[in-house]
């Protein structure tokens, strides 16, 4: 019985409902969301793939693609903490759903080229959705 | 040879003026009902043969239910033979009175059983006094009297009861195949099987208690003798204790005819209905051997505290347990109470009986629910629906009487079938446990339907049993006396009843496949027919329980109370308590069945999945389980509750026969 | 002193001492923390037996070919059961008396236990097939 | 019946029963999906309720990583699952396998054993983003009837 | 006597966990309880020969969602002690601070799961609400929700700042208001009581000798919690272990609720002696030898076996969960109990079986 | 003739009622929890998707046991609105709740089986209060018959305050509500999955979820009939009723069937007796 205060306080007062997705909450600022990777200021060094707990980056410094599973992704930052040039950083938001997976594979300028700010300026997107 | 006195009854007296050849048939149609079957018993006794046998049991049996069929054609009547070959009937039926305690006597020594030696002696002591002290012999007592209540017990006893001697044929062949005996015991069976039919049906045609008294240790011989059939300990105490709790009924009885035949002069039925109707007569002289006449009756129809005798009698092969239980043997004990109910209507002993009854309709049906035998489940059902209807009894009101007789018929049928039922599962699977018969839908589909028919029958409407159960809840809110406890008890048992028929009915029903049928099954002619015949009985005398109503039932209680109780249009029946339209819910419900079905048979193999196991179901050899520890199959299993710990026999009964035992001296010093 | 975290010093104990061990350690009243395997690579194993009584921990190491049937110690610590069992199937150790025995079911199906002899064994092993 | 249709159609969208089967999760994505239950996330406004027996539930939300002995379990419970049916996995273990994918006893992601409508990324995935996943997984059904179009993949936006 | 035999789980719905109990019951008593295991089981404790021994942190927090934090406080303290790394005290604070919001949220977790095991869902609903204040304060402060990866080998990687502080103090402050409201509800109410006093009976004897830990342990009158043995600042806090004698599960549950405002006093004391250092120790070296560490999980003790032997891959990383040594007092609790005890009975021990298989 | 299609015509708004009632009964107990709440036409939409759902059984006994559930209960709500015989209706009601359990029973599945043996133990608890309840009917009115109630000038309630409370341990364990969510319950966070429905599916499910509409309506005409005199009193009664049930249902554990037949049959009778003893009486 006594929880009859409870609920009667609680039809009384407003629902605690947060609406999602319907309205949003103002997200917290530290929060480790997608994974993102400003290409342009990779420098390829692997750090990120050699600490990454998960081992889902992959990093080729020949051909300079960063490739990322999210869906293997568990969204600790090490990599963000481990990258030397700060070019990885989280978003404050999670990542979204899909109906199929994906690789986010990023193609960015190899290292070793002198022309390295010329060609791939632009990320390039492919979606690979896995055998 | 024969008189037609019309002095009792105005029903009667038109009979009076019935052609003399109306008369003989009478008295060939009271001859097949009562010693032609006796004639038949003697038959199959002394020719023996498989042969003779299968010929002279079915015949008789259907002789003795034409002759039934003949006497309720009849309607009602009363009737006198004075001798037979000379002797003097009254006389007869003395001698064979002595010689039957006399046999009794010897049973109880041969066993050195000291307890029915002195039942015995007590009713020899008892019917010595009456014959010869205090009888006056030159009085004229009608010796049969018949009105729709007794036609109603005749056609039950000499239909339902002759075919399960039928049923018995195909039956008993196999269970002593089963026993691998040396030499048939199947002559002695059937003797006394068609002796019991031959008995009940004088018992309930008697109009003179003495006579009715006969044919009543008659009954106690026979059943004793039919529990004890196989011959194993277990037969032998269980045949020993039903005799002496009938004896014990018969002293009762023999005290009941000693008082009444001290304070009214007479033993006829009819003249001591007759007297108790006039004002100031309902004193404690004519109360207490009504009250010993309840008495007995309570013993005969196994009531609490004597419920022990007819559950023992489960030993005994199938058809007479059947036998016992639907139409004979305990109907002989509420026919008493019934019969003699206006004698002690708007009593306290009225009052009395009705708690005693609703408490014993509450108690066996409790005890009912703590049983997985499915024979003790019927036996215990059997003591529950008896209490209803000594309830009813004492109730005492027209639509009370009504709901008794009702009762009465539909359980006959629906209780025969439910015993011949188990009788054949059994023999099949080799087992009477419920638990056994978990899924017996796939190894034998029409028995398991009918039984489940036959269970809903007992419980559900717009079958007869409710429409009766609905008669005595209505007429139990309207009782005078003692009414809330009484209808609380009513209320509780009924919940009772439903929850452990209705777990039996579930566990038959098991799984198959949907779409999918089980290969039929094969069953000897004579198990099937009477089966089939009792299933269509159940149903199809329900959907004619309008008729039976009013052609049965309405005679039969008009006789206890003025107003009628009920009136049936177009298949409803209606009084100022309530409604109850059989018709209009025949119609629904049957269509709605129909319809269920056909969606049923719709759902095709394509729709078949296994149950939900938490995600480990399995199958192993058609098993259906689950994986459990280790990796193993393991095979789910389920039972029901028993609650051995709240409803188990050994629990319940000690306190219910205390309970019972007080209530039975409070209803015999209540008297006083 | 108890320590939340201390370097492991462990009381060596013989094979046929372990029961008699945890039979007294029993009536001392200890709880028994668990058993702890660790594959030594030379066809031993270790086994730590890690007991407690009000929060100060004993510790006896068992040093045992892993071929050979290891005393269990469930009879006397029914808690044994279970890490008996897992040891079972990690390392495929045997152990004398087990009160439950899965049989090397208790967390693995034929399809590891088929490919993997025992999971824990060697660092190679772990690699998955595929 | 175009009318009964169309209101079995409304009602498949507007009532997504779901079935929540842990398939060796961490507890992580678990306990995500059971807050998505209580008040703070509701997802009741959308008719979800968690059924938990795969015979009423139109939405299996798999969590966790299979591994050799649920495997089947996870097939059980699908099987018994009548149709229309959905699956969403739930939690980088869900759809690859997660940091464990590696491990001896795992077999991967769902998408191993069964069929999945819907990868929810994340480790945990937070309750917006499963309530995400279903609002995905409608839409995936809504196509699947020919109601509407299959939800675009947005690799980087 | 009818059996039946019941399969509880591996799917259930009154556990979210994939626990696998044979049941086999008379009417409706247990007559026997045999456990099935290994659907959780992923076999974690081998990645340690393929990650490395700071990777291995990120891990061991993954054995479970619900305590993960504390898995890698131990994981690392082990490490620490192996590695003789001295840890600066503002991390040891902020380690207390983190574990202790983790118990709090397991534990009103819990007390909403064993509310719906006994069938009364809106307080279910009510402790999973005011649960979400601390969800929020993981999320703003750690950077998610569950799994918030604060730990590393020699400290914390994040801080609290101090309107971070005050604002968790307030959120506490609100939460346990909103959590007293409930104590009436699930330690006095009579159809609660009805459910759960005489369930489970574990004497202290018997909790010992079956090897029970945590609450289920205390529950039983045992004082013992490992957080007396004082790792990270817990030395320096006051703090007493929450016991109560009666052993049923009426006694778990108030300890369990007594612990989480216990947890809450405790994060205060901790955020008011923060003190002021690094974050983090610089780790020489790689880790070699054999450590056993010890800490206390919302379930309970908490045992780390960590072996190193010099290279970056840790030899052998050896956990024994609080869940694991509580099972063995849940299989002797379960014969003889009510069917509708069984979910009852088992959520008494805060089952976790993802931690137990690893 | 006028009746019966009156009778008709309520006997197919019953779902339309029932379903709304579900669907406040839902989005009230969600907003006593805090919660937003599903829509209040929720329960619609859950049946039709259910009715377009795949059929998925273990055996064909299962379909017959839930179409005549659903029609014994329409019946018996038929009967209600026709005005008939309340033991009648009561025995029809019985019809659908054996069926029930019949369709349970015939499932080799353990916790359909369970369920089924709590359901006969609930029928044991609520059946004897239900007859009771008539018998005080009956007494006060002289008969059985729905239409004498109404022929009665002062509320039932006023003579019989006790039996309604009876009558509301009833309606608690029909309606499957807390304390009584024991065969099964709206949610399935219980030990027996769904008990009694745990191997229905889709249109069978909707079959009984239908059905267990109109017998919610039955039993809250029932209490309607303790306050007949007047709409608004009558509409009063039921919103009090259903709050104060939707109230308990948030404010209890479940408890256990040795508990519930003690309680139940112990209070519940003693209630009934007592204020049968008062009818007696006066
Ligand atoms: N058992 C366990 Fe844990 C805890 N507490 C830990 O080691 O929850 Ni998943
Ligand atoms: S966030 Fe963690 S798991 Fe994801 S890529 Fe970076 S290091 Fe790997
Ligand atoms: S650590 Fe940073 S710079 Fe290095 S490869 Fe990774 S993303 Fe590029
Ligand atoms: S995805 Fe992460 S949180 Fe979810 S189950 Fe896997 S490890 Fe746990």
């Amino acid at each position: 019985m006594y929880m009859l205060s409870n609920v009667l306080r609680n039809i009384m007062g407003k629902y605690s409902t947060r609406l999602y997705p319907f309205e949003t909450r103002p997200a917290y600022e530290g929060f480790r969301g997608k994974l993102v990777n400003n290409i342009h200021d990779c420098i390829f060094c692997k750090s990120c793939q050699i600490k990454c707990p998960s081992q889902c980056i992959t990093v080729d410094p020949k051909e300079g693609k960063w490739d990322c599973d999210p869906f293997a992704c568990v969204y600790c930052s090490v990599c963000v903490d481990a990258c030397p040039t700060h070019c990885l950083s989280m978003e404050n938001q999670h990542r979204k759903p899909a109906p199929s997976k994906f690789v986010v594979s990023l193609q960015g300028t190899p290292r070793k080229s002198k022309k390295a700010d010329k060609s791939a300026e632009k990320p390039a997107e492919a979606a690979a959705p896995e055998a | 040879m024969q008189s037609v006195s019309g002095d009792v009854h105005p029903e009667a007296a038109r009979l009076s003026f019935v052609l003399c050849y109306e008369v003989r048939m009478l008295d060939t149609l009271v001859f097949g009902s009562v010693v032609f079957p006796l004639l038949a018993a003697l038959a199959v006794y002394f020719v023996r043969g498989d042969a003779a046998r299968n010929i002279i049991v079915p015949v008789s049996v259907a002789i003795t239910a034409a002759a039934a069929v003949g006497l309720a054609s009849l309607g009602s009547f009363s009737y006198s033979p004075q001798a037979i070959l000379g002797i003097s009937l009254n006389g007869l039926i003395t001698v064979l009175d002595f010689a039957l305690l006399g046999f009794i006597f010897l049973i109880a020594l041969r066993m050195s059983n000291l307890l029915i030696m002195g039942l015995t002696a007590l009713q020899v002591l008892g019917m010595v006094y009456l014959d010869f002290f205090l009888m006056d012999h030159g009085t004229q007592v009608t010796g049969f009297y018949a009105d729709s209540l007794s036609l109603t017990m005749v056609l039950i006893i000499s239909i339902v009861g002759g075919l399960i001697c039928f049923y018995g044929l195909g039956y008993m062949k196999e269970h002593e195949e089963h026993l691998h005996l040396a030499k048939s015991r199947q002559p002695r069976f059937f003797f006394f099987m068609l002796l019991f039919l031959g008995a009940m049906n004088g018992l309930v045609l008697a109009n003179n208690l003495s006579w009715m008294y006969f044919f009543w240790e008659v009954t106690t011989l026979c059943s004793f003798m039919l529990i004890g059939h196989d011959g194993t300990d277990e037969a032998k105490t269980n045949a020993t204790r039903a005799l002496w709790m009938n004896m014990a009924g018969g002293v009762a009885f023999v005290a009941a005819l000693m008082f009444l035949q001290k304070s009214t002069g007479t033993l006829s039925v009819q003249d001591i209905l007759a007297k108790s109707a006039a004002p100031g007569m309902k004193t404690a002289a004519l109360l207490l051997p009504m009250a010993f006449l309840c008495f007995a009756g309570f013993t005969k129809a196994a009531q609490v505290p004597f419920q022990s005798w007819l559950c023992g009698a489960m030993v005994a092969p199938t058809p007479v347990s059947a036998l016992l239980h639907s139409s004979t043997m305990v109907k002989a004990g509420v026919y008493l109470v019934i019969r003699m109910a206006p004698a002690y209507q708007g009593t306290m002993l009225s009052a009395a009986v009705a708690i005693f009854g609703a408490f014993t309709f509450i108690a066996a049906s409790a005890l009912a629910v703590g049983q997985s035998n499915g024979k003790k489940v019927l036996a215990y059902s059997t003591i529950a629906n008896l209490g209803l209807i000594i309830a009813c009894a004492g109730i005492n009101t027209s639509a009370a009487i009504a709901a008794a007789v009702m009762l009465i018929i539909f359980h006959a049928i629906s209780k025969a079938l439910l015993f011949l039922c188990v009788g054949a599962i059994e023999q099949k699977i080799g087992s009477r446990d419920i638990e056994a018969m978990r899924g017996l839908f796939k190894v034998m589909p029409r028995t398991a339907v009918i039984t489940v028919i036959g269970i809903v029958t007992m419980m559900l409407p717009p079958f007869g049993m409710l429409l009766a159960k609905w008669m005595a809840l209505e007429s139990a809110a309207t009782a005078t006396a003692a009414m809330p406890p009484l209808v609380i008890m009513l209320a509780l048992g009924s919940a009772l009843t439903v929850l452990f028929w209705a777990r039996w009915a579930g566990v038959m029903l098991g799984s198959t496949v949907p779409g999918e049928n089980p290969p039929a099954e094969r069953q000897p002619f004579s198990v099937r027919l009477p089966l089939l015949l009792l299933a269509g009985g159940a149903v199809g005398l329900s959907l004619l329980s309008p008729f039976v109503y009013s052609m049965l039932v309405a005679p039969a209680t008009a006789l206890y109370a003025k107003a009628t109780a009920y009136t049936v249009t177009m298949g409803v029946f209606e009084n100022n308590a309530g409604v109850f339209a059989v018709y209009p819910l025949f119609l629904l419900l049957g269509v709605g069945f129909v319809y269920a079905l056909r969606a049923a048979k719709k759902v095709g193999p394509e729709a078949a999945s296994l149950p939900y196991m938490g995600g480990s179901q399995r199958v192993e050899n058609g098993k259906i389980g689950f994986n459990g520890p280790m990796n193993g199959f393991v095979e789910t299993a389920a039972g029901n509750y028993y609650m051995e710990s709240l409803f188990g026999e050994s629990k319940l009964s000690k306190s219910i026969n205390v309970i019972a035992i007080v209530l039975l001296a409070v209803m015999l010093g209540g008297v006083l | 002193m108890p320590t939340h975290s201390e370097i492991l010093n462990a009381t060596p104990i013989a094979a046929d001492a372990v029961v008699a061990q945890a039979r007294s350690m029993f009536d001392q009243g200890y709880r028994l923390v668990t058993m702890s395997v660790v594959d030594l690579g030379d066809g031993n194993v270790d086994i730590f037996y890690h007991y407690d009584l009000n929060n100060e921990m004993t510790h006896f190491r068992l040093t045992h070919p892993k071929d050979k049937p290891v005393p269990s110690i469930s009879p006397v610590y029914f808690a044994a059961l279970l890490v008996e069992n897992e040891s079972r199937d990690h390392f495929n150790l045997q152990f004398d008396g087990l009160v439950l025995d899965f049989n090397r079911t208790l967390y693995l199906d034929e399809e590891i236990t088929s490919t993997i002899s025992a999971p824990f064994c060697k660092i190679s092993t772990i690699q998955k097939k595929d | 019946m175009g009318l009964l249709e169309n209101w079995i159609n409304k009602g498949r969208l507007k009532s997504p029963w779901v079935v929540h089967f842990d398939c060796g999760s961490c507890n992580g994505c678990d306990i995500e999906v059971l807050a998505c239950l209580t008040p703070v996330f509701d997802v009741e406004r959308f008719g979800i309720i968690n059924v938990g027996n795969p015979k009423h539930a139109d939405v299996l939300l798999v969590t966790g990583t299979v591994n050799h002995r649920n495997k089947k379990v996870l097939k059980n419970i699908y099987d018994q699952m009548p149709d229309p049916k959905a699956v969403i996995a739930i939690g980088a273990c869900g759809t690859s396998g997660g940091v464990f994918r590696e491990c001896y006893n795992v077999v991967g992601g769902v998408d191993q054993v069964i069929p999945v409508d819907v990868y929810v990324p994340g480790c945990p995935a937070k309750p917006d983003a499963i309530i995400d996943g279903v609002v995905t997984a409608l839409d995936v059904v809504k196509a699947k009837l020919g109601l509407g179009e299959m939800p675009k993949v947005t690799v980087i936006d | 006597m009818s059996r039946t035999i019941i399969p509880f789980g591996p799917q259930h719905p009154v556990l979210p966990e994939p626990l696998h109990l044979k049941l086999v019951v008379e009417d409706e008593t247990i007559v026997e309880a045999i456990p099935a295991l290994g659907y959780v089981h992923r076999g974690l404790e081998t990645l340690a020969s393929i990650r490395d021994y700071n990777q291995m942190v990120y891990i061991v927090e993954r054995v479970c969602g619900i305590c993960s934090c504390i898995h890698a406080m131990c994981y690392c303290q082990g490490l620490e002690t192996m590695m003789n790394v001295e840890v600066p005290s503002r991390a040891k604070y902020l380690r207390v601070i983190w574990s202790e919001l983790h118990r709090i949220h397991s534990h009103l977790l819990w007390l909403g799961l064993f509310a719906d095991g006994f069938g009364f869902e809106s307080l279910f609903m009510q402790f999973w609400k005011i649960r979400e204040r601390v969800m929020d304060i993981n999320e703003a402060t750690a950077g998610n929700r569950v799994v918030i990866s604060v730990n590393v080998v020699g400290g914390v990687r994040r801080d609290l700042d101090k309107t971070q502080q005050r604002w968790i103090l307030d959120e506490l402050d609100k939460l346990e208001k909103e959590l007293r409201q409930l104590m009436k509800t699930m330690l006095d109410d009579y159809t609660v009581k009805k459910r759960t006093v005489g369930v489970g009976v574990l004497t202290a004897e018997q909790a010992i000798q079956l090897g029970a830990v945590g609450p289920t342990l205390r529950g039983s009158g045992v004082a013992q919690d490992a957080r007396q043995l004082g790792y990270a600042a817990f030395d320096e806090l006051d703090f007493e272990p929450v016991t109560s004698p009666e052993g049923d599960s009426w006694a778990r549950s108030k300890v369990r609720f007594m612990e989480t405002l216990q947890s809450m006093d405790i994060v205060r004391q901790a955020i008011s002696r923060l003190p002021d250092t690094e974050l983090a120790a610089k780790v020489p070296g790689k880790p070699t030898g054999e450590v056993v560490c010890r800490v206390e999980q919302p379930r309970g003790e908490l045992l780390y076996y960590l072996k190193g032997n010099g290279s970056k891959n840790m030899e052998r990383v050896r956990i024994r969960t609080p869940t694991f040594a509580n099972i063995p007092p849940l299989l002797a609790m379960l014969p003889g109990a009510q069917l509708a005890d069984v979910p009852i009975a088992a959520l008494t021990i805060d089952p976790c079986i993802s931690c137990t298989e690893r | 003739m006028l009746t019966f299609i009156a009778a008709l015509i309520g006997l197919a708004l019953t779902p339309v009622v029932g379903g709304l009632l579900a669907g406040v009964d839902r989005r009230v107990t969600a907003r006593l929890q805090s919660r937003f709440g599903p829509p209040i036409l929720q329960p619609f939409y859950d049946v039709l998707k259910l009715l377009g759902k795949a059929p998925m059984v273990v055996n064909s006994w299962q379909v017959m046991s839930a179409y005549i559930y659903v029609l014994s209960s329409a019946l018996a709500v038929l009967l209600f609105f026709m005005q008939g015989d309340l033991l009648l209706l009561f025995f029809v009601m019985t019809i659908g709740a054996v069926f029930q359990v019949v369709g349970a029973l015939s499932v080799p599945s353990p916790y359909a089986q369970v369920g089924a043996q709590r359901e006969l133990l609930q029928m044991l608890a609520y059946e004897p209060l239900i007859i009771v309840v008539f018998v005080g009917i009956s007494m006060a009115t002289g008969s059985f018959k729905i239409a004498d109630v109404y022929a009665m000038e002062k509320p039932l309630l006023l003579s019989m305050p006790f039996l309604f409370i009876a009558l509301g341990y009833a309606l608690t364990i029909k309606l499957r509500k807390s304390p009584f969510d024991i065969s099964a319950c709206h949610h399935a966070h219980q030990e027996l999955v769904r008990g009694v429905l745990t191997e229905y599916s889709g249109p069978h499910l909707a079959l009984l979820e239908i059905g267990h509409w109109f017998d919610v309506v039955l039993i809250l005409g029932l209490c309607s009939l303790f306050w007949h005199t007047s709409i608004v009193g009558m509409v009063a009664l039921l919103v009090v009723t259903y709050a104060a049930e939707i109230l308990i249902d948030n404010i209890c554990a479940r408890m256990t069937w040795p508990w519930m037949l003690k309680n139940v049959l112990g209070v519940g009778l003693v209630l009934s007796v007592f204020n049968l003893l008062w009818l007696y009486v006066s």
